[in-house]
């Protein structure tokens, strides 16, 4: 699937949801889905900022496309960093470094994006960005 | 008794639906809601008798200047200080302690005096004391608290010697509700000479604070916690303190004579008190304490009292429930969490169904380092709450119990 | 074209009678009236709105945090600042400034050193390097200016050397109008590697400033200047420099993670906003430069240019009467004496007579010094003030000349 | 005249001014009438505190009565203190600084009296006041 394609099964899925109750219960469950983080990178170097609660995220090169892991202490948190792993993860740097979020304003998400410090979603796009530039500018130099 | 449903209506923010639910508001802790009067006032002072006050005068310079003044009169009123002239008007609780520490610790803080705090404090409490230990080499000291979230007095006695130069301490905790025992606290202190800041962010929403009677040194306070605006806050000092200490800021107002060789400041409060004041916040905040006048410290400290019991006794009823907090003396704060749930994940979900809860740290993550924990959950209560929003607070947690079985 | 008309019934203040005489204001130096628009959204917010912001994760707070982060972006736009991380919220201009004078001080300025300000400074321009040059043994050297009120260019390339660590200058004076020639001095100082401050109270709210072009370090202004609220301010300050000065102020907002032991600061711009923000007053600050930005800065600019032309002329007009500030590139301020009247005297008369002025030094006493006088009369003019106005207080000075004659 | 009777005097006299400027015109004339203040006086040291202009102001003891003598730069200051000079000069330090100076709200100069620092004449009746206290205390103890 595409990242457009990917995001529009979401905001589908999502659109079934008429109460918030089942958005954020599909969240939870989401959370429950996500692979374990390997336990040593839990530390403070793989803390995304600007997170009421934790997060760790890890991103590693997998031939030419970047595998994201992630866990946090929160399970709403934990459920949206798995949603964006379900974006994103698989992809090239190239790809992700320029991918158009359109999914999280569609599914009323938004409020969990401004750049507010209260809570991490903004960082972890952020931050999942940014290792997909810093991957992207290494594939360039070779 | 307070009649709420009347005083709901002084409160139009409350009549809002958030996420289809009507807004139950508990994160009066972090600021409260304003009453119809204290809005009406602004709007009437930035809409006709906006003027810059002092030096000016023509007509409504004056009258504003008059205003201005009134207000530092009311605030004194309301804390029962000795003189206008140990009322300065800062831009809240944060900056008032930063002159204090600035200037006091200028003035008085030498290379391995110790200041102590305790272990309770917000960090605007804590914070400013760190930089002034830093730039000064002196010794940051903290008085410890019991499970209960108490005080140990027994190790205050230890904590105070010769080398102890002030000691700042808040009448309230944000994140727990004590009440702390300010009194016998500065009583002890004054023995060993030591003068006593107050941070009473949390107190003066709550209760009858009167600086003379506590005998404090210093007294701390912001506007938009206790019904008023924003950008305004108090600083009570004792004039014996306040006439030795330096100026903080320069500016305009706060000086007396200016050349470029030699600027002689201002008298009190004037001194402190440097720029264009934020006189619409000062009126703002006076005719907050003319609201809580009328309806009576006594009446809302026995209202709040109430919903304090009534809320301490419903939440603990539920299983896995945790109360941090559980002081003897307490207002009506309420910082809990639930087994195996994330802070964040009840506030999230509470969001939902229209309660708005702080969640995290409080800006007091010395106290949940000292719990073991790294947030809370935090209700705190005003008197315009309500049991029933108490009890739709119990039920909103029990529901979440069950999405996060 | 401006219609002064319609403009004029977005101030409700205009529309007064004082001493039974509608109301002519000429104080805007000191505080602007503000638009209908300014004081609705201040309601709003306060009765509608209101929730602290950062960290809350419940919807009120979330919407507030958006709304000021917003405004912090409108006051970058309005500047033309690189990035939102430079812009900080502030009390006001004298606050802006000292939060300079102590960080950049602390860091960068020590025992000898010279710190550079004009002959023309306002006393928030002026004290505030006074206290710091006293803490380290610095030396505060003052441009000098001309008989027009003009910075004597040649003089500050003798002032500034390698012991010069800042240069702090007004972009427009408001004692006397003058508009400096800022960016030139900006280069200069840049040549020899001195950082400067614009002090631009007086600038904002007359003009177009626009900080990337003007390669100014910091830049500083007030929100009731601009016919925003009291209580609020922005400090400027390019990226590389705030990230190289330490915090101010400690408090909440401001740190990242607090110990007793170690504590983190937080990100900019919030490594200097600690405390509660003036979140409503930031809001309002906004909706301000909104209304400045629908009328047209180039449309105020020039009828501004039209009001000062029009009253330097009429006042010229008047037997005995002095204008001081005649710079060639000024703002629409004129102040002035007349022979053998007291600035008192004419001040109190003219409010008698519905015209609102200021006399006395302006705060900015080294000014008069410089002019062998104590004090003037300051007519300052904006967008809503009228020709007719300015007819009326020829008028009044006629009559008032008839007194004391 | 006793205190209160001349204070009533002041008052009547106004009444008939309807006009500002004509109560001002009085002020006016009355600091033309003013005694001329010995200018060793005109020191720093008699200054007041508090007013825009400048404002000295002496007092000493003629028998046992206080005589006042002052000076301004500006006019209508001037007259005040020449109007506060007409009712307190010449009495027992006594019944100075105990003085209740009801005319100043009659005749509508109370904005000058507010404790603004913007004008002096609250200064005035402070300073007034100070010296009536000094040389209360001093006859006291002797
Ligand atoms: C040039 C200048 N600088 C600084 C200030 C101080 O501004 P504020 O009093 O708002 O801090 C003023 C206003 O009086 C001013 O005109
Ligand atoms: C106990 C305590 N101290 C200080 C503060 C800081 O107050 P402000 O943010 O208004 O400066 C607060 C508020 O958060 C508080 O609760």
């Amino acid at each position: 699937m595409t990242l457009k394609e990917v995001q529009e099964q979401i905001i589908e899925e999502f659109e079934i949801y008429e109460d918030w109750m089942d958005k954020y219960n599909y969240l939870i469950e989401l959370s429950q889905g996500l692979p374990a983080l390997d336990h040593k990178y839990k530390t403070r170097e793989y803390i995304i900022d600007g997170c009421q609660s934790k997060v760790w995220l890890y991103a590693e090169m997998d031939g030419n496309i970047i595998r994201y892991t992630a866990d946090s202490d929160a399970i709403i948190t934990k459920g949206i960093v798995a949603l964006l792993i379900k974006v994103m993860s698989g992809r090239s740097p190239e790809e992700i470094k320029d991918a158009d979020l359109f999914f999280i304003d569609r599914i009323g998400l938004k409020d969990n994006l401004s750049p507010t410090r209260a809570n991490g979603l903004f960082s972890m796009v952020k931050q999942m960005k940014l290792y997909a530039l810093a991957y992207f500018t290494k594939q360039q130099k070779l | 008794m307070l009649d709420v449903n009347k005083i709901r209506n002084d409160f139009p923010a409350l009549d809002q639906m958030v996420y289809g639910q009507p807004l139950v508001y508990f994160d009066n802790g972090a600021t409260t809601l304003k009453p119809t009067v204290v809005v009406d006032t602004l709007k009437e002072i930035y809409s006709k008798r906006n003027s810059n006050v002092h030096r000016g005068i023509h007509y409504l310079s004056l009258r504003m200047t008059e205003e201005y003044e009134e207000a530092r009169k009311r605030v004194r009123k309301f804390i029962n200080a000795g003189s206008d002239r140990e009322i300065i008007f800062t831009s809240g609780t944060t900056a008032s302690i930063n002159t204090i520490s600035s200037t006091f610790g200028e003035e008085f803080v030498k290379e391995g005096d110790e200041i102590l705090i305790s272990a309770m404090e917000h960090h605007s409490n804590i914070v400013p004391w760190q930089i002034l230990a830093k730039r000064k080499s002196a010794i940051l000291k903290v008085i410890p608290m019991n499970d209960k979230g108490e005080i140990v007095m027994e190790k205050l006695d230890d904590l105070m010697h010769e080398g102890t130069r002030i000691l700042a301490i808040n009448h309230v905790s944000n994140a727990l509700g004590t009440i702390n025992p300010v009194k016998e606290i500065i009583q002890k202190a004054h023995k060993e000479n030591i003068p006593v800041l107050l941070d009473g962010a949390q107190a003066i929403p709550h209760g009858i604070v009167d600086v003379q009677d506590l005998d404090c040194d210093f007294y701390v306070f912001s506007g938009h916690k206790v019904y008023g605006p924003n950008g305004i806050g108090v600083l009570y000092g004792k004039e014996e303190w306040l006439e030795k200490l330096p100026p903080w800021q320069g500016g305009g107002d706060m000086v007396e004579k200016v050349s470029f060789e030699k600027t002689i400041y201002a008298d009190l409060p004037f001194k402190f008190e440097a720029g264009t004041a934020n006189y619409p916040g000062a009126v703002g905040l006076a005719k907050a304490l003319d609201y809580i006048d009328t309806l009576g410290k006594d009446r809302i400290t026995a209202y709040e009292k109430e919903l304090l019991n009534y809320a301490t006794s419903r939440l603990s009823g539920i299983d896995g429930l945790k109360i941090f907090g559980t002081a003897a003396n307490k207002i009506s704060i309420v910082s809990f969490l639930l087994e195996g749930i994330h802070q964040e994940d009840t506030g999230m979900i509470l969001d939902k169904m229209g309660l708005a809860l702080r969640t995290g740290t409080h800006c007091a993550e010395p106290v949940m380092t000292r719990f073991g924990i790294d947030g809370t959950v935090r209700a705190s209560l005003v008197f315009y709450n309500t049991i029933e929003e108490i009890d739709r607070l119990y039920e909103g947690l029990i529901k979440l119990k069950q999405m996060f079985k």
